[in-house]
């Protein structure tokens, strides 16, 4: 145990290094681009962390056939016209064997269309849009579709919560847009009464007039697509208002910064996400552990998702017996993968067969609440 | 008689409450040299501006050639024939000496957009400039900065550009003030030369001496009034003029 | 040069026509404009659905301009009527109110943004000279206004505006189509970005965006050609180069902004203007 | 009800807004400066508030640490950056602040990381009723907070001698220096006011939201520049009157409007609409 750690903290200083020169026959290189700068930085550090985490696992288990695994991380800004250079950079100079996306939707669009003409594999970790995976066969996503995770959260509201009457509370943007996209999408079928329909912009932090309107609508549930930075003050000023319906988030939530803003506000909210804190799965206990003894800090969604897509790049790599992109395409299509979100498998489309996880605050913690896995009302598009 | 080159009628002119000119008229025949003065505050820079169309007439009306200009715009009054030397200097400063000049010019060319896009060529107009700055004395600045000229050379300037647009009537406000004697000497020299030559002008100037010498008829305004207005020595002699100037200035000595 | 070049030159290009335009209404006629992505986006937005409709490149890229260059009319008519700071506010304004708008519009996607843009089919190298080539129309289109009468009205404009009306030249008309051209420029640079990227969001077209234009144009000297172009590739690439201090960026360039209107507040132009002038001053 | 809840939520942000564009207009009444970096130092008060709080376990004691550090560093911001470039046109200390900014927003998320921070115990998360209507604690405490900040700004100008000079320094600095106004020192004093309004405003919001961030003076940053364009160019009663008003517009908007336009289209809309009809601004008095 004692080496293992410390060849997770060496992999970790050397993956640090992006341009240190490296042999190309002694590495096998990873190419990773996150928003590091700017109003998404939180995310980017914790889908990098969550990534390089899977890297140094990986090499301190002994790499890919004794080859050391580099990751090649680049700052995407949340720019998409700054990513297709980027991604063109991680093609032809870095020479990469496949490409992850630690971004938004905005960069992992712009860049999906380049990695596939290349013929190479290219990973999205969390960004939803439907659009990314419709570049070509060469592309998939670990993470959940928004629409998909609206569904759920539609059912987790109207089937097991048994309220009919929602007001929805979204971020204006591409996530939260999806979401309650899909939440109208099976609204009927399941008997789901939409009183109202409000936005906030990402920035904001300060909901006084939202939430003077949504008591008045005296809905039985909110459902409030958004980030943690949103989500912790709306759901305390939602409290602090005496509004006690329950409120379902999304995995824009998962994270402990949720807990830490929203304080007792934040209990008995419910969440569905993708990672299951009180899972037994060997592959996300290790994830667990070894991310909070690497970086003093909790576990997210984002980490986890970008470690689960790093994953599933490593084990293709590692076991696709070639390192050409139709090798590891095909590997990848055909083959379930153990991660730290559950066990992944992907659909025609390339998109992610996975139950969902629903995760409920309690004592300042996630915790297990329940798992949604009708793959049915799940399914995600296969065109 | 002729219609007037330039005619104001009844000109008035509120700044908030405050009355700068009322219903003052008077016209102006080509090729005249007419002096306009009055104590400080009578109104004479702001006359000068209504005229220009820098500000407004609350009422009244301005005709140019027999053409009424009340509610033409500055530029366009400037292409009609009408040039405003100001008080206080306003050179273009990010621009040499003899751009400015140069600039004005091309009157015909900045004149209408089109034209503008089209033309490149200068050669005519730094001709036409450098000419300008010997006429008023200051053609060893042409190169210059207008930031590193004294206040004589901008001041002579302003007349050199005001003449560049090849104006019908020019518009003088105190061309003469911060020149030394010498070089005011000068200037008006030329002025009169320049008259002489077919350019009618409106003169503001503080030195009665010098306006007596120069112009042949005045306007006296007063607390935003007309109060004279007719050939210099008489005016001059005119108890109202006289009364104003002299309590103006006892007004002056009390203080 | 591999595709990694390549795409990079076209974003070089993009920003290079973006700055060019502001540099015809902040620099030659000196209305500062804090909304200039505004512009961008509109053009991008007009030619996404023109291109998606399926009209052919030479149309889209016409009509990217022309209808930002509509956009840039009306905002014209703002110049005239408020200035200086006012006007820079106002048009901050502008850029907010055109991304808050398109936020919301189902037909504009909304925030899921516009996608189906069919292929330019030019092939990598020739949208890579495609784009040369409008950067260097658009050059020749800004040093022929300087030279010309237009700029010379437009530098008395931006000097002082009562005096240049007083020697004939009609401001309004001369802000209007410092605005219009300018507009133009940055609406044919967003239907470049459409065939670029494929596919537009709103995000792609706020604030941020107008400040680094700006930035480009000010850094590069106000109203100098060749130093706007030099500032805005630049400033583009300044990010590629310091990739090896990812961490520290985007500090880097707000250190530079910070430093070159310290000590250089006239921008590079300012800096090899002095340079020459002391050049010249040691050899006589 | 939901119209005065409505009212006062419009009014609680209106007073945070007001907090932060009053020192904008302090600067920019006195020397025609956009100071747009003034929201880095409220973000720098905002993390002090809560660092220091955290650390010492006092919130006063936080808030008074802010207001004094970021107050000496608005005054290290005018000696260093805009005194040299006050002759320059307005533009190049516009973009020069817009650069500092940039560089502050990154400094803060590369010393205080990118997550942002929350006080190791909320603060004032209870309700306080008041008759028929309640209002969080929080709110509450950003309204008087704000009430308590702008008495004291409008006595300060009033009463004492350095606002005799400020004025006079406003309406015209030669003739103040005639009176022997020292006028430098005005704009140091100046400075350390408005910034120290910056900090007083980030501690406010920590409060209000329980979590500072790097980017979270970007809202600020250019919606206080509408604020005091609104409120006449530095006029102080004008921008009070902006805040509060765009404060209620926006909490309307965002419930009647939010299907058509964001939050902050709705402020420059409305921004636009007046310069149009009044370019001079809403409460700017007449020229």
């Amino acid at each position: 145990m004692r080496i293992r750690l410390k060849y997770l903290a060496l992999a970790l200083s050397v993956t640090g290094w992006v341009c240190a020169p490296a042999q190309a026959q002694d590495v096998v290189k990873i190419g990773f681009h996150a928003p590091l700068t700017g109003f998404a930085a939180a995310d980017g550090k914790s889908a990098k962390q969550g990534a390089e985490l899977a890297v140094a696992q990986a090499n301190a288990a002994g790499g890919i056939n004794g080859k050391k695994i580099q990751l090649v991380v680049y700052d995407d800004e949340g720019k998409p016209e700054n990513t297709i250079p980027l991604a063109n950079k991680l093609i032809g100079q870095d020479k990469v064997a496949i490409a992850v996306s630690g971004g938004y939707s905005g960069p992992t669009r712009a860049a999906a269309p380049v990695f596939n003409r290349a013929g190479m594999v290219y990973l999205s970790a969390y960004a939803i849009h439907p659009d990314i995976t419709k570049a070509g066969d060469f592309i998939f996503r670990t993470g959940m579709m928004g629409e998909v995770q609206g569904r759920a959260g539609a059912k987790l509201m109207a089937d097991m919560l048994k309220k009919k009457k929602v007001v929805i509370v979204a971020v204006n943007n591409d996530f939260g847009q999806a979401l309650t996209a899909g939440v109208e999408e099976v609204a009927g079928k399941f008997g789901l009464n939409i009183v109202k329909k409000y936005t906030f912009a990402m920035p904001d932090r300060q909901f006084g007039p939202l939430v003077a309107q949504v008591k008045a609508d005296a809905p039985e549930v909110i459902y409030a697509p958004g980030y943690f930075f949103n989500a912790g003050p709306l759901v305390a000023q939602l409290r602090a208002a005496g509004v006690d319906v329950p409120i379902i988030g999304q995995e824009g939530y998962d994270s402990q910064r949720f807990i830490e803003i929203a304080g007792k506000a934040s209990e008995g909210v419910i969440v569905t996400t993708s990672l299951d804190r009180d899972s037994k799965s060997p592959a996300t206990r290790a994830f667990i552990d070894d991310y909070e003894k690497a970086y003093k800090d909790r576990v997210d969604m984002v980490a986890a998702s970008g470690n689960a897509a790093a994953t599933v790049a490593i084990e293709a790599l590692r076991k696709a017996g070639s390192l050409d992109g139709k090798a590891l395409r095909d590997f990848i299509r055909a083959n379930a993968f153990e991660t730290s979100i559950g066990k992944l498998s992907f659909n025609g489309l390339g998109e992610v067969k996975k139950p969902v996880q629903v995760q409920v605050v309690k004592d300042a913690n996630f915790h297990h609440y329940a798992v949604i896995d009708d793959l049915v009302l799940l399914a995600p598009p296969e065109k | 008689m002729t219609t007037p080159l330039l005619q104001v009628d009844a000109v008035t002119v509120h700044f908030g409450g405050i009355t700068a000119l009322e219903r003052v008229g008077f016209s102006l025949v080509a090729g005249e040299l007419l002096g306009l003065i009055g104590p400080n505050g009578a109104g004479k820079t702001t006359l000068l501006r209504a005229i220009i169309g820098v500000v407004a007439p609350d009422e009244g009306r301005v005709h140019l050639a027999g053409r009424d200009i009340t509610t033409l715009s500055t530029d366009a009054r400037a292409r009609l024939g009408l040039a405003l030397t100001h008080q206080i200097v306003r050179p273009f400063r990010s621009m040499s000496v003899i751009d400015n000049v140069v600039l004005a010019a091309g009157h015909a060319k900045t004149g209408s957009l089109l034209k503008a896009v089209a033309a490149v060529g200068r050669v005519a107009e730094e001709r036409r400039a450098g000419e300008l700055l010997a006429l008023v004395g200051i053609a060893d600045f042409a190169q210059a900065n207008p930031a590193a000229l004294p206040l004589g050379a901008l001041k002579r300037l302003e007349v050199a550009r005001a003449l560049a647009i090849d104006p019908k009537v020019l518009l003088l406000d105190e061309p003469l003030a911060g020149l030394n004697s010498v070089e005011a000497e000068r200037l008006a020299e030329t002025l009169v030369r320049l008259n002489a030559g077919g350019i009618t002008m409106i003169l503001i100037e503080h030195n009665l001496a010098k306006v007596a010498e120069v112009c042949a008829r005045l306007v006296v305004l007063d607390n935003g009034r007309k109060i004279a207005d007719g050939a210099t020595r008489e005016t001059l002699a005119d108890p109202a003029v006289v009364a104003a100037y002299i309590g103006k200035e006892a007004a002056d000595a009390r203080t | 040069m591999g595709a990694y070049e390549l795409t990079l030159v076209a974003v070089v290009s993009i920003n290079v026509m973006l700055a060019l335009g502001l540099n015809l209404i902040t620099g030659f006629c000196g209305q500062v404009s804090l909304g200039h992505a505004a512009f961008f986006g509109t053009g991008a937005y007009a030619a996404a659905l023109m291109a998606a409709a399926g009209w052919p490149l030479p149309v889209v890229l016409v009509a990217g301009g022309v209808t930002a260059a509509v956009l840039g009319l009306l905002v014209g008519f703002t110049s005239l009527r408020v200035r200086e700071d006012f006007l820079a506010i106002t048009t901050m304004g502008v850029g907010f109110v055109f991304v808050g708008f398109v936020r919301k519009q189902g037909w504009l996607g909304a925030e899921m943004g516009l996608t189906n843009i069919p292929d330019h089919g030019l092939g990598d190298i020739g949208f890579i000279l495609m784009c040369l080539g409008l950067v260097a129309a658009m050059a020749a289109i800004s040093a022929h206004i300087k030279r010309s009468w237009l700029g010379f009205g437009f530098a008395a404009v931006a000097d002082d505006e009562a005096t240049a009306r007083t020697l004939g030249i009609n401001v309004p008309l001369y802000k209007l189509a410092a605005f219009v051209i300018g507009t133009f420029l940055a609406g044919v640079a967003g239907a470049v970005y459409v065939y670029f990227t494929r596919f537009i969001i709103p995000g792609a077209f706020g604030f941020t965006v107008s400040i680094s234009i700006l930035s480009m144009v000010i850094v590069g000297g106000v109203g100098s050609l060749w130093g706007v172009i030099v500032a805005a590739v630049l400033l583009t690439l300044l990010p590629e180069f310091s990739r090896v201090i990812n961490d520290y960026k985007l500090l880097l360039y707000g250190a530079l902004i910070v430093l070159t209107m310290r000590f250089a507040p006239d921008g590079l132009a300012g800096i090899v203007t002095s340079l020459s002038r002391r050049l010249r001053r040691s050899e006589t | 009800m939901l119209h005065v809840e409505l009212v006062l939520q419009g009014l609680v942000n209106g007073s945070m807004y007001a907090v932060v564009a009053i020192g904008l207009t302090l600067i920019y009444g006195l020397l025609r400066i956009l100071h747009v970096a003034h929201a880095g130092l409220y973000t720098l008060g905002a993390y002090i508030t809560v660092l220091t709080t955290n650390a010492t376990g006092s919130l006063a004691l936080g808030i008074l640490a802010a207001m004094l550090v970021v107050g000496l560093c608005g005054m290290l911001v005018y000696r260093l950056l805009y005194e040299p470039m006050l002759e320059r046109p307005p533009y190049v200390a516009l973009i020069a602040s817009i650069g500092l900014f940039i560089c502050m927003e990154e400094s803060y998320r590369i010393v205080f990381g990118p997550y942002g921070s929350s006080f190791d115990m909320p603060r004032l998360g209870e309700r306080i009723a008041l008759g028929p209507i309640s209002i969080a604690a929080a709110d509450a405490a950003m309204l008087v907070g704000a009430i308590v900040l702008l008495t004291g700004l409008a006595m300060l100008m009033r009463r004492t001698r350095f606002g005799v000079a400020w004025r006079a320094t406003v309406t015209d600095p030669a003739m103040a220096r005639s009176f022997g106004i020292d006028t430098i020192k005005v704009r140091y004093v100046n400075f350390f006011i408005a910034s120290v309004f910056a900090a007083a405003a980030g501690s406010l919001v920590a409060v209000l939201n329980n979590l500072v961030e790097p980017t979270m003076g970007s809202v600020p940053s250019y919606k206080s520049l509408a604020i005091i364009v609104l409120g006449g160019l530095g006029q102080v009663g004008g921008t009070l009157a902006a805040a509060l008003l765009l404060g209620v517009i926006e909490a309307y908007g965002t419930i009647y409007a939010g299907a058509y336009l964001d939050r902050d289209a709705i402020a420059f809309i409305f921004l636009i609409v007046v310069l149009m009809i009044r370019p001079q601004g809403l409460f700017a008095r007449g020229s």
